[in-house]
């Protein structure tokens, strides 16, 4: 790789060291379109650039939170319905070919590809397409002005090397050897992946904008949390992702171990079945009523459940998003926990318990219902079980469901069912609001329909003013918490453990892995894997 | 060779073999009885905050779980559902091999060739890939599909011992006289020919319910067994396995609960069979614990029945 | 062989059992236990099928019976050909035809009464049922030796002679004409034997049994038997009276085998023929006659070798299969 | 093993083979739920949808069925809709993990096993032959992953003594050749144990039940009567007593891989199992029908094997056509 | 009762063997007085379960557990106590000076090995030869006894072999190194007349080569007739007879003995009735008191219940265990046996 040695970081002293990460599952694939997981996107996010970076704040509107990355700078048309990128002369792929303005509309071709079922690709939906202006510069062409049309054309897309791809049709790429051995731009290198067992990534030492400080991360594969918790416990890993409440008074202990705040963007939720269960557009015969989904929210003593489930890692959820993105979280009302409240209002919606089951009832049908819940989710499983417990002592028969991922996703997609326990990891900007709330959303599983709700949402997203749309969220969240589509039950707050010597920035609540690059190990509290040097593999 | 004993034996039951009973008794009443002899609902969350994985007590001899839930009342529970869970589907798969076993063993020889070979296949198939995949990708099966499951995958073994069982027995001079004296097939095989089975397939039955109450703890271990919140062993020692170091009385006692068991199945197997198998017969490994597979179907050789009849060989295999 | 019709008349009867191998398990080979046996059995009377272990006496007899399926060949008991019967006519007819087995052990069902396994054969050829059925059970066991009262007793109470009488007993229940006994007294004690014999000898006397008495203990045969057949790897190789038998016998085998008997009389000077060798597989016989590879007759030539003797009356019923044996008259037409 | 026979084998194994990757592709394919739909609501439905088509999830049964099985009869095992490479490669990854631990478990097993249990069939129904089965008994009781978790929980996290989890450390490539060594096999300690204890169990109990019955047989009195000293007239019974051993042995060899399935999820060890029960959640059935085709086809060889080995410890089985032999003098 | 000749090579006296049971342990052989003059046979008849084969197995120490020589009993064979020897000079008479013949070829011979290695691994742990020397002579032996091609049959497994070529690796075997004493347990009950007659020549043969003592095993009349010099009968685990052969089938003197030979069908003797005795051998645990023949014997009278006789001597060599020998008055003349 020919680098220059002009933008490596004099203060070698402080470079060295290794990060072995646990993770409770392998990664599915390192290209980045198909990205599924978690492991997945931070391994990815390490070897990979996206052109420009969004800002710890996760600012979303313009472009004032972003920084440069693979472009060094950009330029608004005046119409505001083009961007035109111009990349960095000196960024390298791994390989030491020039990133290009090519590789960037290629890119896209793959992301919107539909021989490539990439993730991200409903969030590209407002970019017309990319064009190469010449070789350094790549131009966005937007189908409409939005506020948040410049975090649109970089947070979702990682640029891809077109000389090494393109000679793969579009789709071979997802099977290409490209996916378990891929070269990016980022400041770490891919450097293996044993099946089953690691991955390791190493620092690019010719990298432009300097070697990372580390010498390598491993990502420690292990096959699930149990395993992968064991792993840190045993000093075999350096970092966990997923604590659990059980595990905390271990990490207290652990001389080696500290905790390190993170904010995760996920928040779990009941989520009703407005429609019958039967798929049809019919209202559910429970759900469709608005008075009976406040009622069955006001039984459940939120609060006591996220105590149970999360200790002190939990909050309890304010609506459909987590609290980091909610612009003002004080400014709408949230249903009271009041199960007397809840059972005049379930007497006056006509479920009454006659038979003295301990289940109420109304024409005949008990208040009764099927509660999905993937088996992949230690947490929702537990939230189903806490739940029907609760909803009992109102007179509610909770009767869960747990599934194979699978099962689940073909029973939700088909609107056949009648509650599930849902979870999202929200993106910054909640830009992704009308695809998980919104009345055409594909997320929406349980058909929540509010013309004001997606008018609302829609004005937040649209309109320039920050402190207009600031208000138009918060009317957005009163109108979904009266409404209960769901019942909103936490959001976790998600500190990550971390071996005591690492030196770390603050972690980004959208992906910890965004700033690993500058992640370093204090020189004094090195141990042995820290002094094993760069390319000493046998 | 078959188990041959002499059957209305006056042999009494021996010392050991009488706190066996005992132990299996005790077990088996508390499992019927638990709803009445067990404190707390099965499910019931007692204080979901401040009962949370409470450790054992003289309230809560097992401790509570992490959704505050009687660990006590959950493993009596449990023994119910695993329990009754391996009889049935063990009864079940007894029934069908033993149908199959008879139905090869008396069809013509071309049919009953291609029944063996059809068991020869089956048993080649492992049990428990299979069981994984099918309860996986069935979805969650409820208690009474998952006995299906169980009984329907479990009983080549028992059809293949049945119909060399009733081949050797076939051969003995006793059916050969009933078949001069001109008796019919159905008389021969219940009469004369079923009663002989009746020790084979106790010894069997009881090593299978002991494989069976492994088996479905292993496969609620991977959550693809009895589904929670009902209490099985299988489940409770799912529910507590991701914090067995921090939370040992969740897994521990349903663990022992399980080992104890199929502990006391495998030793009640050791005990029917030693009852039953003649004390000394040269060569002859009398069945141990353990789903039955086989391997080699060669009709053996005359001189080969001297030592270690391969027909009398009961072809073991341990767990799935 | 004329005369009145035999109650048993069996000919050129073969069982060949097949030696499979291979997965589709294709016949490879055959074991000719039984090959071209002809004989017949008249009323009354015993004849007594005397050879070495393994040379097919146990085959014939179970063949005849039709316990095995024979290859080839007929049996007819009295003019009516029992291969050809099926189904129900064939359970019929064997109410005719009983068996004792060798074993007294294994020939009882271990987990039936004494009672049950004799009133078996009453109940499936409805002969007799209830009280009726009991009376006759108490008779038979009666005939046989034993108590009434043993009825209600399993096999595993009593002793080897005693259960050989159980298996007499259930042989008889059905009234047969004709019983195979397969070595009844084999496993016996001499002390029980004599008593076993007797009592064959005694039930054949009362009730005009005939049977097919095999054995591999000459002095037995002789002391049982009416007429005597030699069997040598799955033939008849000599069939004469018993005391043409064992005065004058005249297959090399049979002076072999007569010679070979030790006799308890000390200090009795013998001339015994020693056999060279052992008999060989009835999955490879010998071509040719089959004793020819251990014959020790003088005349022994190539003939031998080649061509298989058939079994010729050389005296008046006496029969042998020899080629180098002179007929010394002409058998009767 | 005659070439008939060995033909006839083969013949076996390539019809169970084909029966068992016939079963598991319907009972896969019939059953709910497909690749796509594993991935989850972690994955938008539209995207789901777009994989459904691409890989032709929607095509009727009998023409994916028909394709599927003309790959595999050409050695094609598929394709992983989940890791996105050849089924093959997936499982060439994973076959070496498992062999590496159920080939010493196995050994170890056998070995440790028929030890045991012969010396308790030298020695049967004396005091120490009874603790021992007991002891045994206790042991084979014990579910394989209950025992696994017990083993890890003390000597990997109470005692720090051994690696818990993973066939290496994470630095493995760093260390040195005889570093690396000590490493695997540090790494293969407990999870070998879990395999072998319940093995070892079962081989004793088949090895002394099969010795206690051999050394009251005849010729171990003629080895006695002859002078033999008793370690000798017992190594006799010792080899004549193998032939259900070994046929155990040959049924074992595949049921491992049923007990490998729990012990490598939990001492996360990238074999078969770890490899079967991620397709199962992911629906790759390409990796589940190859598991199961593979799990037959061990299972079948495992009984050739046994076959094999039983006709060399058994000279009885090895020359069945010679059975009598004639000598003229 | 005499003393048995001081000289005697194998002498056995009082000889007990009892198993364990409840309520009490059962005897199956009972005060058994025996000796083996060297070059001598004797032979043990009786019918099965009489203690014949306990009686043989106890002479190399080798009862079945839990069975056991009950004290008192003492065998002394050349001069040395056999009871009294430790486990490493008791295997030093084993195989070496008192050898064994059991009677079912096919399962006393190891399947897995060779018979050609069994034979050599005899003399191997006997003497000091190589390996290469003991295969010679395990060859050499085979033909000594008259396998053909001797060499080949070294190499084969005694599945290979028939019945009566087994028997005669077994003779070889026994005979490998020469003992003073072959103990020959039924060597021919399983075998055909003509191959018995083979064995039973070999035996001779054998015998009159090397000059050994024979101790025969057998319940065949026949047989004892042709090999025997000196008899003992037994009967529930007594010698109820003793006598030299001619002595004891010119003159049977015990009711049992005179039964037995009555009982026997003979070649050449037609009868039209055979001679029983009534009844069947009591098990021995439900012996009957007094003389243990007395519930079959035709001459029991009042005492045979009382008192059990002694082993009375009748001439010279000639010994019965029978109170008719006291009173012979008692002797009940034969009466024709009426139907069973
Ligand atoms: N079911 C069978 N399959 C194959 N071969 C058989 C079968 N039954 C008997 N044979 C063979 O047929 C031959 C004759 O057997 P059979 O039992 O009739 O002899 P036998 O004269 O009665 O012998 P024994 O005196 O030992 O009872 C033997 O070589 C035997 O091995
Ligand atoms: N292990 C044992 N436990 C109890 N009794 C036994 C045992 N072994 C043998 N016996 C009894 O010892 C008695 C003598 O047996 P032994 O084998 O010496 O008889 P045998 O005269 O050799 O008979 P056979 O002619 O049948 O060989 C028999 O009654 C038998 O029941
Ligand atoms: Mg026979
Ligand atoms: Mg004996």
């Amino acid at each position: 790789a020919c680098g220059d040695a002009a933008r490596t970081p004099g203060d070698t002293g402080e470079a060295g060291g290794t990060l072995i990460v646990a993770v409770p599952a392998e990664p599915a694939t390192l290209f980045p379109p198909l990205a599924e997981g978690s492991q997945d996107a931070a391994i990815i996010g390490a070897v990979f650039d996206r052109l420009a970076e969004i800002g710890p704040a996760l600012e979303t509107y313009g472009d004032g939170g972003f920084r440069p990355r693979l472009a060094s700078s950009w330029v608004w048309a005046g119409d505001s319905l083009s961007i035109a990128f111009t990349i960095d002369s000196l960024a390298r792929w791994h390989d030491g070919q020039p990133v290009v303005a090519n590789d960037v509309r290629y890119t896209f071709q793959v992301y919107t590809s539909d021989s490539v079922a990439a993730s991200n690709r409903s969030m590209l939906g407002n970019i017309d397409s990319v064009s190469v202006r010449d070789p350094r510069t790549a131009v966005f062409w937007f189908k409409r002005r939005t506020p948040q049309q410049f975090h649109d054309a970089t947070y979702h897309m990682y640029v891809l090397p077109s000389h090494l791809l393109a000679g793969t049709s579009m789709k071979q790429l997802a099977a290409s050897p490209f996916a378990r051995n891929p070269v990016g731009s980022g400041r770490f290198r891919f450097g293996s992946w044993v099946a089953g067992q690691r991955v390791e990534i190493v620092a690019d030492t010719s990298n432009p904008r300097g070697r990372a400080k580390l010498d390598r991360v491993i990502w420690s594969i292990a096959s699930d949390f149990g395993a992968a918790t064991v792993k840190l416990f045993a000093g075999e890993a350096d970092f966990f992702e997923y604590i659990r409440q059980g595990d905390l008074g271990q990490i207290a202990r652990a001389p080696s171990l500290r905790l390190v705040d993170n904010r995760a963007l996920q928040y779990f939720f009941l989520g009703f079945n407005l429609n019958d269960a039967s798929g049809s557009a019919a209202p559910h015969p429970i759900f469709g009523n608005v008075q009976v989904r406040r009622a069955l929210h006001m039984a459940v003593d939120r609060a006591s459940i996220v105590r149970n489930a999360y200790d002190s890692l939990g909050l309890v959820a304010l609506g459909p998003a987590p609290r980091a993105l909610i612009p003002d979280t004080t400014s709408f009302k949230q249903l009271p926990y009041d199960p007397t409240a809840a059972r005049a209002m379930l007497d006056s919606a006509g479920w009454l318990d006659t038979n003295n089951d301990g289940v109420r009832e109304r024409d005949g049908r008990r208040l009764s219902f099927e509660l999905l819940v993937p088996n992949s989710s230690a947490g929702r499983r537990s939230l189903a079980i806490l739940l029907q417990e609760q909803l009992r002592a109102v007179g509610a028969e909770v009767k869960p469901l747990v599934l194979e991922v699978s099962a689940f996703s073909t029973r939700t997609d088909g609107r056949k069912f009648d509650a599930y326990m849902g979870g999202w990891a929200s993106s910054p900007g909640l830009v992704g609001m009308p695809q998980t709330w919104g009345a055409k959303g594909s997320g929406n599983v349980g058909r929540y329909r509010s013309m004001a709700f997606d008018a609302l949402v829609d004005s937040a997203l649209t309109t320039f003013n920050r402190e207009a749309s600031h208000r138009y969220w918060a009317r957005a969240f009163q109108q979904i918490v009266n409404d209960a589509p769901a019942i909103w039950l936490a959001e976790q707050r998600a500190p990550v453990a971390l071996h005591k010597r690492f030196i770390v920035p603050p972690l980004r609540p959208d992906g910890w892995y965004a700033d690993l690059a500058d992640w370093r190990v204090d020189p004094a509290q090195r141990i042995d894997r820290d002094r094993i040097g760069l390319g000493a593999a046998r | 060779m078959s188990l041959d004993v002499s059957w209305p034996s006056s042999a009494s039951i021996r010392g050991s073999d009488r706190s066996l009973w005992v132990l299996l008794g005790t077990l088996t009443l508390l499992a019927i009885a638990a709803p009445w002899v067990s404190p707390y609902a099965p499910e019931r969350q007692l204080d979901i905050v401040a009962l949370r994985s409470a450790a054992p007590s003289w309230m809560h001899p097992f401790g509570t779980d992490s959704f505050s839930r009687d660990v006590l009342s959950r493993v009596l529970h449990g023994a119910r559902i695993s329990l009754g869970f391996a009889l049935a589907a063990v009864l079940l798969g007894l029934v069908l091999g033993t149908t199959y076993g008879a139905l090869t063993a008396f069809a013509p020889r071309t049919v009953s060739t291609i029944l063996r070979r059809a068991i020869d296949v089956a048993l080649s198939i492992p049990r428990l890939l299979v069981l994984l995949a099918l309860t996986a990708f069935l979805g969650p099966l409820s208690v009474w599909q998952l006995v299906l499951l169980v009984g329907f995958t479990g009983w080549f073994a028992t059809a293949r011992q049945v119909t060399d069982e009733l081949d050797a027995l076939q051969r003995r001079e006793f059916a050969l006289a009933a078949q001069a004296m001109g008796v019919r097939t159905a008389r021969l095989f219940h009469r004369h020919l079923l009663p002989h089975l009746a020790p084979l397939l106790a010894v069997t039955g009881t090593f299978a319910v002991a494989n069976t109450i492994a088996l479905e703890a292993g496969l609620s271990f991977l959550g693809l067994g009895i589904q929670p919140p009902t209490a099985s062993w299988g489940t409770i020692l799912q529910d507590g396995a991701g914090s067995i170091e921090s939370e040992w009385w969740i897994t521990v006692f349903p663990g022992l609960a399980t080992i104890g068991a199929v502990l006391l199945c495998n030793i009640l197997g050791d005990a029917l069979r030693d009852r039953f198998a003649p004390a000394h017969v040269a060569g002859v490994v009398t069945p141990l614990p353990g789903a039955i597979v086989s391997t080699s179907s060669d009709s053996p050789s005359n001189d080969q029945r001297a030592i270690g009849d391969p027909e009398s060989f009961h072809r073991s295999a341990p767990r799935t | 062989m004329t005369g009145p019709l035999p109650l048993v008349s069996v000919r050129n009867l073969r069982k060949h059992f097949p030696i499979r191998s291979g997965l589709l398990q294709r016949v490879t080979g055959a074991v000719k236990a039984v090959d071209d046996v002809s004989f017949d059995v008249a009323s009354g009377e015993t004849l007594a099928l005397v050879g070495e272990s393994g040379c097919g006496k146990t085959t014939t007899g179970r063949a005849l019976l039709r316990l095995i399926e024979p290859t080839s060949g007929s049996v007819h008991i009295e003019g009516t050909d029992l291969l050809a019967l099926r189904g129900e006519s064939l359970r019929r007819m064997r109410r005719h035809l009983q068996i004792v087995f060798q074993d007294p052990y294994g020939s009882l069902n271990p987990r039936m009464t004494v009672g049950a396994a004799i009133r078996e054969g009453l109940i499936v050829h409805a002969i007799a049922e209830g009280a009726e059925a009991d009376r006759r059970v108490a008779r038979l066991l009666d005939e046989v030796g034993l108590r009434p009262e043993y009825a209600a007793r399993y096999p595993h109470e009593f002793s080897g002679g005693q259960r050989q009488r159980i298996g007499i007993a259930r042989a008889l229940a059905v009234e047969p004409r004709f019983i195979v006994c397969d070595e009844p007294v084999s496993a016996l004690d001499v002390s029980v034997q004599a008593q076993v014999v007797n009592l064959l000898q005694d039930l054949q006397r009362d009730r005009g049994l005939a049977y097919l008495f095999i054995a591999h203990d000459l002095a037995v045969v002789a002391h049982m038997a009416d007429r005597v057949a030699v069997m040598y790897l799955g033939r008849i190789v000599e069939l004469a009276p018993r005391r043409q038998l064992f005065s004058g016998p005249r297959m090399p085998y049979t002076k072999a085998l007569l010679s070979a008997v030790p006799v308890p009389s000390p200090g009795v000077p013998r001339h015994r023929i020693l056999l060279p060798g052992d008999p060989p597989s009835p999955a490879n016989p010998p071509s040719g006659c089959v004793f020819h590879p251990r014959c020790l007759h003088p005349l022994k030539d190539a003939s031998c070798t080649q061509l298989v003797p058939p079994l010729e009356e050389k005296s008046p019923g006496h029969f042998v299969a020899c080629l180098k044996e002179p007929s010394t008259s002409t058998p009767t037409p | 093993m005659s070439s008939r026979r060995l033909l006839a084998r083969t013949w076996q194994c390539a019809l169970v083979i084909l029966t068992a990757a016939t079963l598991a592709f319907f009972c896969l394919h019939l059953a709910p739920g497909d690749p796509a739909a594993a991935l989850g609501d972690a994955v938008p439905p539209d995207v789901r949808a777009r994989m459904r088509a691409l890989y032709g999830f929607e095509e009727p049964l009998l023409t994916q069925y028909g394709r599927w099985l003309g790959a595999l009869l050409q050695g094609d095992l598929g394709w992983s809709t989940q890791q996105r490479r050849p089924v093959s490669a997936v499982l060439m990854d994973a076959l070496p993990n498992t062999l590496m631990l159920i080939l010493p478990a196995f050994v170890l097993s056998a070995g440790i096993g028929m030890a045991i249990g012969a010396w308790q069939g030298a020695h049967a129904r004396s005091r120490r032959d009874r603790i021992t089965s007991t002891m045994l008994l206790v042991i084979y009781s014990v579910p394989e992953f209950w025992l696994a978790m017990a083993l890890m929980l003390l000597f990997a996290r109470t005692w720090h003594l051994l690696p818990a989890t993973g066939v290496t450390s994470e630095l493995y490539p760093y260390l040195s050749t005889s570093a690396q060594l000590v490493d695997r096999l540090k790494h293969l300690v407990l999870p070998v144990t879990s395999v072998a204890l319940i093995g070892v169990a079962t081989f004793a109990r088949y090895q002394r039940s099969s010795m206690r019955d051999t050394v009251d047989l005849p010729f171990v009195r003629t080895a006695s009567a002859s002078g033999l000293p008793r370690a000798r007239v017992l190594r006799g019974a010792w080899r004549a007593s193998l032939l259900p051993v070994i046929t155990l042995a040959g049924v074992l060899l595949p049921s491992y891989l049923a007990g490998v399935i729990f012990v490598e999820q939990i001492f996360s060890w990238p074999g078969l199992g770890y490899v079967l029960l991620r397709a199962i959640a992911a629906r790759d059935y390409a990796v589940v029908a190859s598991c199961v085709v593979l799990g037959s086809t061990l299972t079948a060889l495992g009984a050739w094997f046994a076959e094999w080995l039983r006709e060399r410890a058994d000279p009885r089985l090895r020359a069945s056509a010679a059975l009598h032999t004639t000598v003229s003098a | 009762m005499n003393a048995p000749s001081a000289r005697a090579l194998l002498d056995v006296r009082s000889l007990r063997i009892a198993f364990p049971a409840s309520p009490a342990p059962v005897r199956v052989v009972d005060g058994v007085d025996l000796a083996v003059e060297a070059g001598e046979t004797v032979c043990i008849v009786g019918e099965s379960g009489c203690g014949k084969s306990m009686t043989a197995l106890s002479l190399l120490r080798l009862v079945p557990s839990p069975g056991q020589i009950a004290t008192g009993s003492s065998i002394v064979f050349d001069g040395q106590d056999l009871l009294s020897l430790d486990e490493r000079s008791l295997r030093a008479v084993r195989g070496r000076q008192m050898a064994m013949i059991f009677q079912e070829p096919m399962t006393a011979l190891n399947p897995v090995l060779t018979v050609g290695d069994q034979i050599a691994e005899v003399v191997r742990v006997h003497t000091k030869c190589s390996a290469r020397e003991a295969w010679t002579r395990a060859v050499e032996m085979l033909s000594q006894v008259g396998i053909a091609d001797a060499a080949a049959r070294a190499r084969q497994y005694p599945h290979e072999l028939s019945g009566g070529m087994r028997q005669r690796v077994m003779i070889a075997m026994a005979l490998v190194l020469s003992p003073k004493l072959v103990i020959a347990d039924e060597p021919t009950t399983a075998l055909d007349v003509t191959i018995q007659a083979q064995i039973l020549d070999l035996l001779r043969t054998m015998r009159e080569r090397s000059g050994l003592a024979l101790l025969l095993i057998t319940h065949d009349l026949g047989v004892v007739a042709e090999m025997a010099s000196r008899v003992l009968v037994m009967y529930a685990g007594r010698v109820v007879e003793e006598a030299p052969v001619q002595e004891l089938f010119a003159s049977p003197s015990h009711p049992y003995t005179e039964g037995l030979m009555a009982a026997m069908p003979r070649l050449g003797q037609e009868q039209d009735r055979l001679t029983t005795i009534r009844g069947s051998v009591p098990p021995p645990n439900a012996l009957p008191s007094g003389c243990t023949f007395r519930d079959r014997c035709p001459h029991a009278f009042d005492r045979c219940a009382q008192e059990e006789p002694a082993l009375l001597t009748v001439g010279s060599l000639h010994r019965v265990r029978c109170h008719l020998v006291e009173e012979p008055q008692r002797r009940r003349l034969p009466v024709t046996e009426g139907a069973a």
